[in-house]
């Protein structure tokens, strides 16, 4: 219980310095980077829950949901990403 | 008693390492410097889920998360530099 | 996303330091709110939910045709969900590509590089095949698999290769849709012999996950390397509108 | 369990659209004759949907043979039905517009693919029984919605869809860790089980409360909900006509749904007068400020896109109505009004849009100064913006007509008379600003020559818009039968 307290605890605060940076920060890509870590962070606490101590087996169901996730984010990422790449490429051909 | 400190304690390491990598990832103001620590921090949350015995969305997130995503990010930080590079000549 | 009148605001030192303290009353307001947060997350972990769903996931994992549970869980109980998140892969990639060509690659590498490629390539791809199989019973499995094939892919561009090592664009396709299409084929194949949508027979469940796992496999190397080649195959640019896309 | 032939159109709603796309992504050359089959078919089994569920009542479904607890669920009850089916229709619309609309290969290739795999996370949207499920159906909803907004590809539509994505990963990663929250206190993700679960544990208030903040802000910047619309205007003012629709019409009102069925059958222990009050003290904003910035607008999509922030507006000022009526007839008219008034906006906006998009085409711009003459060069659109037009404003016999009739008759009656000034006001601003378009297009021109010019382009939005007028406003009775309420028909 301690553990999945500390892990979810760590989890929720990088889930708010996400917020923070993603809120004050104007470049696309710290904005990116700062959803990411926001993600991360609610990751972080699906992992914290199935994690059932180092005699019994984690509880996979929160496994499988983080892993359905990653994939989302990175395919966010990809196309946040590229979105600003064209928006780059417009600006320099104004 | 002291076992359960000396994990507590190993426990507290990781987590603050991994939360020092991620205000450090969204403090730089440098793209390509933001971008290194993001992967550093994707690697070690993998290392913590792995800890946390979830190896399978280890794998996942350094495959991922820190590897592809970081690829993807490094990639949009390069054209960031290069856009700058070209504002800077463009005003001399 | 920036306001244009910031720039022409008359005090930029007093803006700035406004701007300062608005970030720090933002940082203190989210800090509380992560401070309440973490006292609910421990009620809520106090509430007797616990095992939650692990016991019984664990409990049905013989039945599902693999042995590793989180592999049950993604291609068994929750399969309907795993269908849907190819689908957002493939959503976001038919999104970079409708925004233009691809740019050129990068210059082509010396020979140590090459030198280098040609064994790292063939090893991920080798070692993404042995991922997806042993995904059945040990840590691995299709994403991570096709993590590995895309990793492949990004090498490849890196060492020259502007479409990372990638077939063309109708080869391409039929690729990219695969994991997405034999995952829904299976799914309404098995509702036409009424069993229900996504529903295995215990003794077809393995062949017929490993069949979608191969499929999705391949579907996420070749889509997570074509979106980091970040824009349509090139072999179509002649028709492409705004030939401006490409970096100068 | 039920005969799969009974739940096979749950399914086929979902997986029709979600062929389509694939099969549009792999033969690009085809795409549009693929679109149009798909979204022949797609419809068809939405009314199919419909008939079961108007026969059956609420249709549930298990996937993959499991206890409930392990497995997703679809399902569909009244209200789910009837946005699915305006959905299906309007989207239908949509599809026959497109298929004129896009001109060059390259868009076509780009628009139909994701255009059907949006249809197909509208649809699984609508029909999940299973919060996790909703977030990965939200997330290819986002992505798919940036993606086409951004299709016309000049730099503010880059710019505002590239906004629209960011805001939106922001808005369901915040519904996911409520969703988290959940897991972790009552250890389900089915919506069914989850409602269970918190009626029965009313000491983990505090728990249940959090995760609904949590879940409901994500999803009320997604809704567009004042004063988090600021992304919504230039997103939907910017992207291609049929895309507009889509999001306008459809795409918004996804997320309300998903914040009423939050509402209504999860969280139903949790929620409040406070929280209720302040949600639709947010939607009085929405409908006055968006009412205004749309008198103001240049531009005719811009002032269609500020229109839609303030019709969804009107949708939250129904929780404390409905939170301070007690169940019975008086409560199950006041939902069947909401409905009415969300599928009423639906075939409106996405009627206003379509036909908006013809009127850009044609002028070549959509500066409503400068429409003078328009009526007579396509009078067909000029009178499906009227329509439209109507039932925006809530004019009879529309049906939002009946559906604000019902909400200020209710807000009467539990004693909140002030949400009536709000209504009337909005309603005075609605009229202002669609008068103001209709007066420049009748501008002084010849006669016209033809009433429809162009019919694949003109016939769906004359459709959509009509139906929002006569159908909805003479017919709403089915309705309240689809809904399996006992209210006395208005």
């Amino acid at each position: 219980m301690t553990a999945q307290l500390l892990y979810g605890g760590a989890g929720l605060m990088l889930f708010v310095l996400g917020i923070w940076s993603f809120l004050v920060h104007e470049p696309l890509l710290r904005k990116v980077i700062a959803l990411n870590i926001t993600g991360a962070g609610v990751f972080h606490v699906l992992i914290a829950v199935a994690y059932r101590g180092d005699a019994a087996p984690p509880d996979p169901v929160p496994h499988a949901l983080v892993l359905t996730g990653i994939v989302v984010a990175v395919s966010a990422t990809a196309l946040a990403l590229i979105l600003g790449a064209r928006l780059q490429d417009s600006d320099d051909d104004a | 008693m002291t076992q359960l400190v000396l994990l507590l304690l190993f426990d507290a390491v990781l987590l603050i390492t991994l939360l020092g990598l991620a205000l450090a990832a969204v403090l730089s103001p440098e793209p390509r410097r933001a971008v290194m620590l993001f992967i550093a921090f994707g690697l070690w949350l993998a290392l913590v889920w792995a800890r946390l015995h979830a190896p399978d969305v280890a794998l996942a997130e350094a495959a991922i998360g820190a590897g592809l995503g970081g690829a993807l990010m490094l990639a949009a930080a390069r054209r960031a530099a290069r856009a700058r590079r070209q504002d800077a000549e463009a005003e001399p | 996303m920036t306001d244009p009148t910031f720039a022409t605001r008359p005090d930029p030192a007093r803006a700035a330091e406004r701007d300062r303290d608005l970030k720090l009353l933002l940082a203190v307001l989210l800090a509380l709110l992560g401070v309440t947060m973490t006292a609910i997350y421990a009620l809520a972990l106090n509430a007797g939910a616990a095992p939650r769903l692990a016991d019984l996931a664990l409990a049905r994992v013989p039945q599902t045709g693999v042995d590793n549970p989180v592999t049950a869980v993604l291609l068994n109980y929750r399969a309907y969900d795993t269908l849907m998140e190819l689908a957002v892969l493939l959503a976001a990639l038919l999104g970079i590509w409708s925004l233009g060509p691809a740019p050129a690659g990068f210059q082509r590498s010396g020979p140590v590089l090459a030198g280098m490629v040609s064994w790292v390539v063939p090893l991920l791809i080798v070692a993404g095949g042995y991922m997806l199989w042993v995904g059945g019973y040990a840590p691995g499995g299709a994403f991570q698999a096709g993590a590995l094939l895309g990793a492949a892919g990004v090498i490849v561009r890196l060492a020259g290769d502007p479409q990372a090592g990638l077939p063309g664009e109708a080869a391409q396709r039929w690729l990219l849709v695969l994991g997405v299409l034999v995952f829904t084929l299976v799914g309404l194949g098995l509702m036409l012999f009424g069993a229900g949508f996504l529903t295995y027979p215990p003794k077809l469940a393995k062949w017929l996950i490993l069949l979608i796992e191969s499929a999705a496999t391949l579907a996420i190397g070749v889509a997570l390397a074509a979106a980091y080649v970040g824009g349509r195959p090139t072999a179509t640019s002649p028709l492409d509108p705004r030939p401006s896309a490409q970096p100068k | 369990m039920p005969e799969p032939a009974m739940t096979a159109p749950l399914v086929l709603c979902i997986v029709l659209p979600l062929l389509g796309a694939l099969f549009a992504t792999a033969l690009p050359g085809r795409a549009v004759a693929v679109g149009i089959v798909t979204a022949l078919v797609t419809a068809a089994a939405a009314v199919a949907l419909t008939l079961a569920v108007w026969e059956q009542g609420t249709l549930h479904l298990v996937l993959g043979g499991w206890e409930p607890a392990l497995a997703i669920a679809l399902r569909a009850d009244g209200i789910a039905t009837a946005l699915v089916l305006m959905a299906n229709l309007v989207a239908l619309g949509i599809s026959v517009y497109a298929s004129g609309y896009f001109q060059d290969a390259i868009r076509i290739r780009s628009f139909w693919p994701l255009w059907l795999l949006l249809w197909a996370a509208l649809n699984g949207l609508f029909l999940a029984g299973d919060l996790f499920n909703l977030y990965v159906m939200l997330e290819l909803l986002g992505i798919s919605a940036a993606a086409l907004g951004a299709l016309t590809g000049n730099r503010e539509a880059i710019a505002a869809n590239l906004r629209y994505l960011l805001v939106g990963l922001l808005g369901s990663i915040t519904y996911l860790l409520g969703v988290a929250f959940l897991y972790t206190a009552h250890g389900s993700l089915d919506i069914g089980i989850l409602a269970a679960a918190i009626a029965a544990n009313e000491q983990l208030f505090a728990v249940d409360a959090a995760a609904m903040t949590l879940m409901i802000s994500g999803l009320a910047l997604k809704a567009a909900l004042f004063p988090l619309h600021f992304w919504l205007p230039p997103a939907h003012a910017n992207a291609p006509a049929p895309v507009s629709a889509a999001l306008s019409a459809l795409v918004v009102k996804a997320a309300f749904y998903l914040i009423l069925r939050l509402w209504l059958d999860v969280f139903a222990p949790v929620t409040g007068m406070a929280a209720a009050m302040l949600l639709a003290l947010l939607g009085s904003a929405a409908v006055l400020w968006g009412s205004w910035r749309a008198l103001r607008a240049a531009r005719l999509k811009l002032l269609a896109a500020y229109s839609t922030v303030a019709q969804i507006g009107y949708l939250f000022l129904f929780l404390p109505l409905l939170v301070a009526t007690p169940e019975g007839p008086a409560r199950d008219n006041l939902l069947a009004a909401l409905l009415l008034m969300a599928v009423t906006h639906g075939f409106a906006k996405a009627g206003f849009f379509l036909a908006a998009g013809l009127v850009q085409t044609n002028a070549g711009h959509d500066r409503i100064d400068e429409l003078g003459g328009t009526a007579q060069r396509l009078p067909a659109t000029t009178f499906a913006i009227a329509l439209a037009g109507s039932a925006l404003i809530g004019l009879p016999p529309s049906g939002s007509f009946i559906g604000k009739w019902l909400l200020m008759q209710q807000a009467i009656a539990t004693g909140q008379w002030w949400w009536v000034v709000v209504i009337l006001a909005g309603t005075a601003l609605a009229a202002a600003y669609v008068f103001r378009v209709l007066s420049r297009a009748f501008g002084l021109e010849p006669t016209p020559l033809r009433f429809i010019t162009d019919p694949r382009a003109e016939v769906p939005a004359l459709v959509l818009a009509l139906v929002s007028v006569a159908v909805l406003g003479l017919a709403s009775g089915p309705l309240w039968t689809l809904l399996g309420l006992s209210g006395a028909d208005a």
